[in-house]
């Protein structure tokens, strides 16, 4: 452990706005680009099996 | 088989690799006379751009001489890529496109020849310009030379690549932003040795590493770009 | 470009089986686990040893903490454009629609982790040179890596045929390939030019070893990221590029 | 014949998410004229297109005098006239100057003779007037005019009686006709009733409907 308390950790010796911003970003990018395909995938699967479903009621 | 069959032989050797460029270039040209706003329009824009900026910045003799290199190399940047769109839609709307892909003549020396003529009729005009938009910048005499000579080699590295967008984008109805997206960022080396070459001349340093630099790129590009010219324009006719 | 089957005989067998989009879409879904929890793991590991353990830097304190983010991102979005470009060679050479997939999927992935080494690099400007945004030669030439990933993307949006996107951007991608050195060279080259002896980002005299190993860490961390996240990608645009074939329709119906 | 000039083998094609044609095989011989029928929109300038080679999206084999045709595309380029919808014209140009473009991109041609397939096609007298001068059935004229010069064995025409008279069309039949008669290649679409002897048909909806 490099920190004494928690404080210290937050503030990571002054330059805590920078460093935790970083890491924030970088978060919300890695989870962006593991929702983001999932998201897309279940929407195509929905659309695809209201078409299914929309053809069975036709015929 | 008959008379078509026997004929074949004989007319296997056809026209040469030189004729069949400068048939194609000799064609480039004569179009490109025709047609004679295509050819003026980018010279006026690039003479636009460099008005824009002694009003945007400042008029100030010093401050604009300090620009003048970056400056001049931009706007003949930017004049040759509005140039670009133009380069294949034409052929590719009335089918001469089609023709040529079809032809049994090897394509680079079709679009080889296209580039050569595209850059003689803006890349040559915009170097022999520049010395005009250097006088309106302030530019030192002392850098005229570099200017002109980095202009000269550089100006058809930038017809070649721009080529390679134009051929990508030939298919499509909203070309004309799309190539300067894609042209822009591979148009960043030139600029920076351009530019480089003219800083170097005005303070007197010697420029011959630019110059050989930049010409290395040209090197590259006519070897490589028709390659990647051709086989973006079949990829694009045949979508 | 079109080459037949007849040049095909010397290729290995599982080259065939990589071109079947199905086959693509059931083996990704059996390393997809394995890889999410390496992913997961090296990730968190990684992170709580970086903030938490890794020594500050002498000169710059703890905002050093940002390279193990940084450095990773800067790493995987380069590897990313070699891998775009490549499989789009393979599927221009060979019609292989799953390669073209592959190189659909790198892009907005790339983008994002330039994207990423960008704004972690700038956050790291700040405290370290007093400025958000410095013409720095890595920062400059991740940015123009950025642009060559949006020119692929805005090219792929712009073509509706899904066969001549795939080949176009293949061939623009290929042509940045080429540029990636030059354009390095030409950047670094003209910021020694511009603003001598400032000191660089990551350039550290010889890190010790409690320092580049939790790097190390993250960068393989990143790695396994980025199969999870490609993986993902490629299956969902598997999935449309064959959504009127049978066994789509059936997966579909079968949910 | 013994051997197929060009022969396709199970051919795929989709465009817009719609199956074109799928399996779809079929040969043509020297000496024969092959026309390529079809509503709008079944696939014919398509088809026309896969087998000129400018078209690259299918899948499935085609063979130019037994080899496949990825070996042997450059003799097979010689060999074809390809006559599409575009007309392959430059409005600045004269006619003369376009078909002198185009006789020098063909080894087959004849750049002799190009006065001569102008005056074939009625276009006497205005070998240096720019084609954008000219009316839009003397424009198509001078793209036909292609036909009088090329010594191309394999001929492709996309509609090529479009925005041409009776008298025009009849003598494009014994054109069409004299080429086939000196074994030559021909396949063709178009909406004209063509009275031809020999004329082999291939309707691209009955094979849609079969597959």
């Amino acid at each position: 452990m490099k920190f004494e308390s928690m404080a210290d950790f937050i503030g990571m010796g002054g330059h805590g706005l920078y460093v935790w911003l970083a890491y924030g970003i970088a978060l919300v990018i890695l989870l962006l680009n593991v929702v983001q395909p999932l998201r897309q995938t279940r929407q195509l699967l929905n659309q695809q099996a209201r078409r299914v479903r929309r053809e069975k009621g036709l015929s | 088989m008959s008379e078509i069959a026997t004929n074949e032989p004989a007319r296997r050797r056809g026209p040469t690799a030189v004729g069949v460029f400068r048939a194609a270039l000799k064609r480039d040209l004569l179009l490109a006379f025709r047609s004679k706003s295509d050819l003026v329009n980018p010279l006026i824009f690039f003479l636009m751009v460099a008005t824009l900026f002694p009003l945007g910045v400042s008029p100030e003799p010093g401050f604009l001489a300090l620009l003048a290199p970056g400056l001049v190399w931009v706007a003949a940047l930017l004049a040759t890529l509005l140039s670009m769109d133009s380069l294949f839609r034409a052929d590719f709307e009335d089918g001469t496109l089609e023709q040529a892909l079809l032809s049994p003549q090897p394509l680079i020396l079709i679009v080889l020849a296209r580039v050569l003529a595209h850059w003689i009729m803006t890349g040559l005009p915009l170097t022999l310009m520049a010395p005009l938009l250097g006088l309106m910048l302030f530019l030192p005499a002392e850098g005229m030379g570099g200017l002109m000579l980095s202009l000269l080699l550089g100006t058809p590295t930038l017809s070649l690549i721009g080529a390679i967008g134009a051929a990508l984008t030939v298919g499509l109805r909203k070309g004309g932003v799309l190539i300067s997206l894609l042209v822009l960022p591979l148009y960043i080396p030139v600029l920076i040795f351009g530019s480089g070459a003219v800083q170097a001349a005005v303070t007197g340093l010697p420029l011959a590493g630019y110059l050989a630099l930049l010409g290395a790129m040209l090197a590259l590009g006519v070897v490589l770009a028709p390659l990647a010219i051709g086989a973006a324009l079949r990829i694009s006719v045949s979508g | 470009m079109a080459k037949t089957k007849t040049d095909k005989n010397w290729m290995p067998r599982w080259f065939y089986q990589l071109a079947s989009p199905r086959w693509c879409y059931e083996i990704t879904g059996k390393l997809l686990p394995a890889f999410s929890v390496l992913a997961l793991v090296l990730l968190l590991g990684g992170t709580v040893w970086a903030l938490l353990f890794a020594p500050a830097d002498y000169q710059q304190g703890n905002s050093f903490r940002i390279i193990y983010i940084h450095v990773p991102s800067a790493i995987l979005a380069q590897s990313c454009y070699m891998m775009m470009a490549l499989a789009g060679a393979i599927g221009l050479i060979w019609k292989m629609k799953v390669a073209d997939m592959v190189a659909k999927a790198c892009a907005p992935l790339g983008a994002s982790l330039a994207l990423l080494a960008l704004a972690t690099g700038a956050i790291w400007g700040k405290p370290t040179w007093g400025s958000w945004w410095v013409w720095d030669a890595r920062l400059t030439s991740m940015l123009i890596l950025l642009f060559l990933y949006l020119g692929v993307m805005a090219l792929h949006s712009a073509i509706e045929n899904d066969t001549t996107a795939a080949q176009s951007t293949a061939v623009l991608a290929l042509v940045g390939l080429v540029n990636i050195p030059i354009i390095k060279y030409s950047v670094e080259w003209w910021n020694t030019l511009h603003q001598p002896a400032t000191f660089k980002l990551t350039e550290k005299p010889a890190m010790p070893p409690e320092m580049w190993l939790p790097l190390l860490v993250m960068v393989v961390g990143f790695y396994c990221f980025f199969a999870v996240s490609l993986m993902l990608r490629l299956r969902h645009e598997i999935l449309r590029r064959e959504r009127r074939s049978s066994w789509v329709q059936a997966l579909v119906e079968s949910r | 014949m013994a051997e197929p000039v060009l022969k396709v083998e199970n051919l795929y094609s989709e465009r817009d998410e719609r199956v074109l044609f799928d399996g779809l095989c079929f040969e043509v011989g020297a000496g024969e004229v092959l026309q390529i029928e079809g509503q709008n929109g079944s696939g014919k300038t398509t088809l026309l297109r896969i087998l000129s080679g400018l078209s690259r999206n299918y899948e499935g084999e085609l063979y130019w005098r037994g080899e496949p045709m990825d070996e042997v595309v450059d003799e097979y380029r010689q060999a074809l006239l390809y006559f599409g919808h575009l007309p392959g014209v430059k409005a600045t140009l004269t006619p003369q100057e376009n078909l002198g473009w185009y006789a020098a991109l063909q080894p087959g041609t004849d750049s002799a003779s190009i006065d001569a397939a102008l005056r074939q096609v009625g276009l006497a007298g205005y070998e240096d007037v720019p084609c954008h001068m000219l009316s839009a059935g003397q424009h198509r004229r001078v793209s036909l005019a292609r036909l009088y010069l090329s010594q191309a064995s394999l001929w492709i025409l996309d509609e090529p009686f479009t925005a041409i008279d009776k008298k025009g069309v009849a003598q494009k039949e014994q054109l069409i006709l004299r080429h086939a008669a000196a074994g030559g290649t021909v396949i063709l679409t178009t909406h004209h009733e063509l009275h031809l002897d020999g004329l082999r048909r291939l309707n691209l909806d009955q094979l849609a409907g079969t597959s």
